[in-house]
C-alpha cells in the first residue's frame, strides 16, 4: 500500500584508476565511477568486512576523495593500490550552495577538499575567489598551488609559521571579513575553526556556509548519530547554513 | 469535514495518533522536540540499557529497493546518563501537549527493572521495553520477545519496579504466534503493547560476496514491512481487544496510518518514513491522515480504530471453490 | 567462460539448481514438464493432503507492490489422486533429465507418514514435507513448522514411513530461530531442508476497511521476502553446514539466485518471479545466473556456494565506534 | 535487490453508473472507471468478505460487464443499485487479436459479450462482420439487434428453434467456413461450443482464437487453477489461437 520507494543504494564496486599523493599522511584516489554531485556533498566508501567511513568529494567525474590516514580504515585505504576495488554509496547529504560573486573559501587540513571542488565551480561561474587554507606546518598544506594554478587569491596560514602567516585561519579570515572584501563565507576544517568561522561571519554579518563533521551511523537521516544543532549531517548537512536555515 | 486528530491513549491526551518510533531520531532532546513540532503525538527516546554501548560498527544500515536493512546495535549513553537527555525532553515537550515514551533493554530480567527505575527518574508519561531487538541476539542470545514466558517475565520485573508510569512493550514479529505472546505480557501487568520492531533479515554484496552489514544480519523496516505489522496488530488487537497498541511497521503515507488504525491500533509509529519522504515526512503523514478521514466523512482516527474486524454479513454465502481435478486440468 | 549449471543435490544431478517452488504451477504434469522445459533442474508438485481440499474463496492472492500475498487454502485432489499426476510427470520429465519432488502436508504427525507412503507409490525423486503453510493456521493450529519438537515429530514420522525416498523438510520464516529448527528436523532425518515458505502478512482494503484475503491473512512471497529467505539460508547453513538447501523466497534474477547460492543454498526456488517476470522468468533467471557467473569468473553455481560464510580478515580491525555523548549532540 | 516490481495491483473501488437489464438472468453493469483494454480480457469483481469472480470486458470506457444470474455472487450483483460500490482488479489476461478482413464471430450464452465489443473494434476498422449468435431460447438471446444496427451481419441459432435456425452455432458455422466467406473465426462461449469450433477451424484450416473459462484462484499466472493446455487462462488467456502457438 506504500507507493513512496527510491531505488536502492546499496554500495556499487568500483576500482581505483590513480593515486596522488599529496602528503606524508595524504593520498588522493580516482576512482572508476561517474556521479553528478554538488562540492561539499559526500560518500560512504567501504570494505567488505572491515568499516564504512564518510569521505568529501574532491571532484564526481571521475569521483575523486582525498583520504588523510588517521586510523585503520583510512590505513588500509592507503595501502590500496591502482586497479583495487572500493565500494561507494553517494552522493550523500548536501553540498555548498554558491552565490554572490566574491566567495571566501576557509579550509583546515583535508577540509581543503571539498573547497578544491567547490573552486573550480566558483571559477567557473566567473566568481573572483579568494581562499584562506591552514595546517600545522607547511608539510601539512593541501591544494595550496593547485587552487593558486586555477587563479583564486590564496593566503595560507600555519600555526609553526613555516609557510604563509604564523597562525590560524581565523587571524588571515577576520580583516578580511572586516573590510568588506567578501559577500560570502565557504568553510571545512576541524570543529573548532568552523565554530569561530561562524562566530566571526555573524560579527560581520556575511553569510556563510560551513561544512560539519560527526560520527555517522546510518547515513539515512534516522539514527541521529550525525547531529548538529538539530540537524541530521549525513541527510540535510553535512554543509549548514549561518544563521542557520538562510540559503546564502 | 473538521478533524480532530487528538487521541487519547492509556488515559493520555496526544495531540496525533503519530508516534517517533524509537531509534529515530530519538537520540537527543533536540530531535525528540522536532518530531513533535512535526506531528508526533507521542515520541519515543532511542532505546538505552544498563550500561553504555558503542553500537556496531559501520556499515549499519542499507536501502535494499523495497525496505530498509540495519544493525545500529544499540549504541546509547546508558541509563544514568539517559536520564538527563529524557528529563530535558520532557521539558521542553510540555508546552507542545506531546508525550515522551522512555525505550530501554537490558541483558537480564532484573536489569529491566533497574534501568526501568533509573529511567523513571526523568518522569517520562510511558515506559517502553524493548525486549524484540534482533541485532543483539548473539550478545544476549534469543531476545526475550521471542517465548511468551521469557517476555512475561520480563515484564513483571519491570512493573514490579516502577509500578507508577504505565508501560508499553515491544514485541518482535519473527514469532509463530504473537498473539499468545501479547497475552502473556498483558496477563503480566503490560500496559499496552507497540508491534513491531524490524524483521531479521541479511543483504549480500555479490562482487564481494559479503553480508554488508557489519552485524552481517540486520532489522528490515519500511515498506516491505507493513503487511507483517498489519497482521501482527490484527492479530494482537483479536487476542487483547481492550489493550492499546501502537502499529509500528512500514507506514510511509496516510493511507498506511489508516490500515495501521482499521487493523486494530490506537496510535500509529513512524520510523524509517522520515528517509523515504525526508524529515517532513511526519507532517506529510498527519495531513494525509486528517485529508483521508475528512474526505470519507470521519471525525477522527477512533473512528476507523478496528474497523477490520467488524465483517460484513451476506445472506447468500459464497460458493465453495471447486475440487481441484483429478488429473490436473484439460 | 563456459558454465556448467549442472549440480548435484542429494547425489542426484540436477540440469540447473533452479527449482520450481511447491504451489507455483505444480497442479498437472503438463505444468510441470514446462518448467523443466523452462530451465528448471527439479519441479515441487502442488502441496496435495491426506483428503481432497476446496481451497479457499477468492480473493486468494494479492499483488501489494512490493510483494504478493497469498491464502489459496491449498486446495488439492488428496493423495489418492495425486498419484497418478506425480507418475505422468515422473515419466514426463525423464528425458528432460528433472528430478521430481513430491510436496504434502497433514493435519496430524501420523497423516504425514501416511500421505508419504501413499505418494511413494508415485517414486518421486524426493518428498517435500510442507510444515509451514501459513494459510491453514485455523484449521490445524500452529503450523508444525513453529516449534523444533513438532516439526522433528512429523521428520520422524515421515522417514519411518517411507525410509527410501530422501525427504526435504520446508521450514517456516515466522520462527525466531530457525536455525534450531533445521538441526532439529535433520537429526530427526531430514535430508534436505528447503527455506522458505511465505511470511504472514495482511492487506486491508481502505474503502471497505477490510480484510482484501477471504482468508484475511495470507503469505508474503516475492521481492519483499528475498531478505528474510537469504537471512533463514544464513542461519541454516550455519546450524547444519553439510545439510543441501533449497534457498527459496524473492528469487527473481539471476543475482538474486547467486546471492542466494552465496548465503548457502545448494539450489534455488522459483516462485513468484513468475508473476513478475510471466512465464519466461525461469529462463531469465537462469541466463542471467549463467552469464553473472561466467562474467566474474566463476565454472559452476557450486563455485559461488557458501561464500558469504567465508569472511576476509584484516590485520588492522576497525575502530570501535564512539560512545553516544551523554547529552546527545552538540 | 530484486530490479523488478510492478505497480500495486490490489482492488479498486468503483460505482455502478448505470444498469441494463438484458433478459430474465442477465444484466449489464456500467461502472464509474475508464480503463484501456482488448477485447476478450476481463477483470476480478470483488465483493468484501464474500467472493471474487472474473467477468469479460463489454466496454473499457467506461467499463462494463454483462452479468448472468448463475450463483450466489452473481446473484448479489443483480441486487446492486446504481450508486452500489463494486471492487475491480483488471485488465486481466490477453484479448483477441484481430487478423483478416472478414472475421466470423461465434457466441454462445452470455460469451456474446466479449464479441460485442470485439465487434465494435472490427467494424471501426472497416472489416466485414460476420456474426452467429446462439442460445436454448429465444429469450436467452443477448446483443442479437445491437450487433445488428452496427452494420454486422448477423446470423441466429436457438436449440428450440424460437428464433433463427434451430439447433447449434456449429450447423451455421460449418458451411460459412466451408464457402470460405470468412477468414478467421472469434469465439466463446461454452466449453463444449468451443471445443467443436476449434474442430471445425482445424478442418476447414481458418485460424481462430478462442474465449475459454476454467475456475481462477490467484488471477496472476502461478497456482494452476485456471489451465488449459498447459496455458494460464488468467494470464496468457483466456483468449487462445487455434492451432495453439499461432497468433492469426
Ligand atoms: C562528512 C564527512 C566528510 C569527511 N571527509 C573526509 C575527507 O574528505 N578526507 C578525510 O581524510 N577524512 C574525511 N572525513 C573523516 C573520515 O571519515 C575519518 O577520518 C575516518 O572515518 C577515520 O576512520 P579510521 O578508521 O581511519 O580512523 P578512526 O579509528 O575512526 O579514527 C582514528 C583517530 O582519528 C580520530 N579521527 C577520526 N576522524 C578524524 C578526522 N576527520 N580528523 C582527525 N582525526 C580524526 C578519531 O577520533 C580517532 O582518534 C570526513 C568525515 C565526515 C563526517
Ligand atoms: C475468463 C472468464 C470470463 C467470464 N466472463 C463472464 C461474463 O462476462 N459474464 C458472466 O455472467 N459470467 C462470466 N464468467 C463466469 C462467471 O465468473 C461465473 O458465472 C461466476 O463466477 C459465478 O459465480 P457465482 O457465485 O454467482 O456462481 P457459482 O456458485 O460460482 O456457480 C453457480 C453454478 O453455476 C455454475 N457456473 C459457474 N460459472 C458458470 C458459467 N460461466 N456458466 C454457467 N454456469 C456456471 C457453477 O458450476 C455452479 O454450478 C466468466 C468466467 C471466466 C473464467
Ligand atoms: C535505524 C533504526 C534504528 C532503530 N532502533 C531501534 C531501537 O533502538 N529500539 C527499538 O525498539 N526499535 C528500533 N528500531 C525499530 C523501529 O522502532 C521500528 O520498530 C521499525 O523500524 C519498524 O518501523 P518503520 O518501518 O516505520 O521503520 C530501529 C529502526 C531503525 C530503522
Ligand atoms: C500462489 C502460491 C501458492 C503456494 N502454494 C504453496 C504450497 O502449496 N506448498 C508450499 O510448500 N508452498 C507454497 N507456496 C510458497 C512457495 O512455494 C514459496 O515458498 C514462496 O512463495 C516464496 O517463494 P517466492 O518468493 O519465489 O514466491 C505458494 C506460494 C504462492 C505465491
Ligand atoms: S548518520 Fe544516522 S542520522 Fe545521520
Ligand atoms: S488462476 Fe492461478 S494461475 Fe490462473
Amino acid at each position: 500500500m506504500s507507493a513512496v520507494v527510491l531505488p536502492p543504494m546499496l554500495p556499487q564496486a568500483t576500482r581505483i584508476e590513480a593515486i596522488r599523493t599529496e602528503n606524508a599522511q595524504t593520498k588522493t584516489l580516482v576512482l572508476a565511477a561517474r556521479w553528478q554531485a554538488e562540492p561539499g556533498q559526500f560518500l560512504l566508501a567501504w570494505l567488505p568486512r572491515h568499516d564504512e567511513k564518510p569521505f568529501s568529494l574532491v571532484d564526481a567525474d571521475p569521483v575523486t576523495i582525498t583520504v588523510a590516514a588517521v586510523g585503520p580504515f583510512t590505513r588500509l585505504l592507503h595501502r590500496l593500490q591502482p586497479g583495487a576495488r572500493l565500494w561507494l554509496r553517494g552522493p550523500l547529504g548536501r553540498g555548498f550552495v554558491l552565490g554572490g560573486q566574491r566567495p571566501l573559501l576557509v579550509g583546515g587540513g583535508y577540509g581543503v577538499a571539498p573547497l578544491w571542488f567547490l573552486a573550480r565551480r566558483a571559477v567557473a561561474t566567473g566568481a573572483t575567489v579568494t581562499a584562506v587554507i591552514g595546517a600545522r606546518t607547511a608539510a601539512d598544506l593541501l591544494f595550496v598551488d593547485r587552487l593558486a594554478g586555477l587563479g583564486v587569491h590564496v593566503m595560507v596560514t600555519t600555526e609553526d609559521g613555516s609557510r604563509g602567516q604564523k597562525g590560524l585561519v581565523t587571524d588571515a579570515v577576520a580583516p578580511l571579513l572586516a573590510a568588506g572584501a567578501v559577500d560570502g563565507l565557504y568553510g571545512c576544517g576541524p570543529h573548532g575553526m568552523l565554530v569561530a568561522l561562524a562566530r566571526l561571519a555573524q560579527r560581520y554579518g556575511i553569510p556563510a556556509q560551513l561544512s560539519w563533521e560527526a560520527y555517522m551511523r546510518c547515513g539515512l537521516g534516522l539514527c541521529g548519530s550525525c547531529e548538529h544543532a538539530g540537524r541530521l549531517l549525513c541527510q540535510e548537512g553535512p554543509v549548514l547554513s549561518v544563521p542557520l536555515g538562510c540559503q546564502c | 469535514m473538521d478533524i480532530r486528530l487528538a487521541t487519547s491513549f492509556l488515559r493520555r491526551r496526544l495531540p496525533t495518533p503519530l508516534v517517533l518510533a524509537s531509534g529515530i531520531w530519538g537520540t537527543s532532546a533536540t530531535l525528540l522536540v522536532r518530531a513533535a513540532q512535526a506531528g508526533c503525538g507521542a515520541v519515543t527516546s532511542k532505546s538505552c540499557g544498563p550500561e553504555p554501548r558503542r553500537g556496531h560498527v559501520n556499515p549499519t544500515c542499507l536501502d535494499w529497493g523495497h525496505g530498509l536493512l540495519n544493525a545500529i546495535g544499540l549504541p546509547n549513553p546508558g541509563a544514568e546518563a539517559e536520564v538527563a537527555i529524557l528529563a530535558a525532553a520532557k521539558a521542553a515537550l510540555a508546552p507542545l501537549g506531546s508525550a515522551l515514551i522512555a525505550s530501554f533493554f537490558a541483558d537480564t530480567v532484573a536489569n529491566f527493572g533497574r534501568v526501568a527505575a533509573v529511567l523513571a527518574q526523568a518522569e517520562p508519561d510511558f515506559l517502553e521495553a524493548n525486549i524484540s531487538c534482533p541485532n543483539v541476539h548473539s550478545e544476549f542470545g534469543e531476545p526475550f520477545a521471542a517465548r511468551a514466558e521469557s517476555a512475561a517475565a520480563v515484564t513483571a520485573a519491570i512493573k514490579e519496579a516502577v509500578p507508577h508510569i504505565p508501560l508499553i512493550v515491544k514485541l518482535a514479529p519473527d514469532v509463530p504466534d504473537i498473539g499468545r505472546i501479547a497475552q502473556a505480557v498483558v496477563a503480566a501487568g503490560a500496559d499496552a503493547i507497540c508491534a513491531i520492531n524490524t524483521m531479521p533479515g541479511l543483504i549480500i554484496d555479490l562482487e564481494s560476496g559479503q553480508p554488508i552489514l557489519a552485524n552481517r544480519r540486520g532489522g528490515i523496516s519500511g515498506p516491505a514491512l507493513l503487511p507483517i505489522s498489519l497482521r501482527c496488530v490484527y492479530e494482537i488487537h483479536q487476542a487483547v481487544p481492550h489493550v492499546p497498541i501502537i502499529g509500528t511497521g512500514g507506514v510511509t503515507t496516510g493511507a498506511d496510518a489508516v490500515a495501521m488504525l482499521m487493523a486494530g491500533a490506537t496510535a500509529v509509529g513512524i520510523g524509517s518514513a522520515v528517509y523515504y519522504r525526508g524529515p517532513e515526512a511526519i507532517t506529510l503523514i498527519r495531513d494525509e491522515l486528517a485529508a483521508w478521514l475528512s474526505s470519507h466523512g470521519y471525525t477522527s482516527p477512533e473512528a476507523v480504530r478496528g474497523l477490520a474486524h467488524r465483517e460484513p454479513v451476506y445472506d447468500l454465502p459464497p460458493s465453495p471453490p471447486p475440487f481441484p481435478a483429478a488429473h490436473g486440468p484439460v
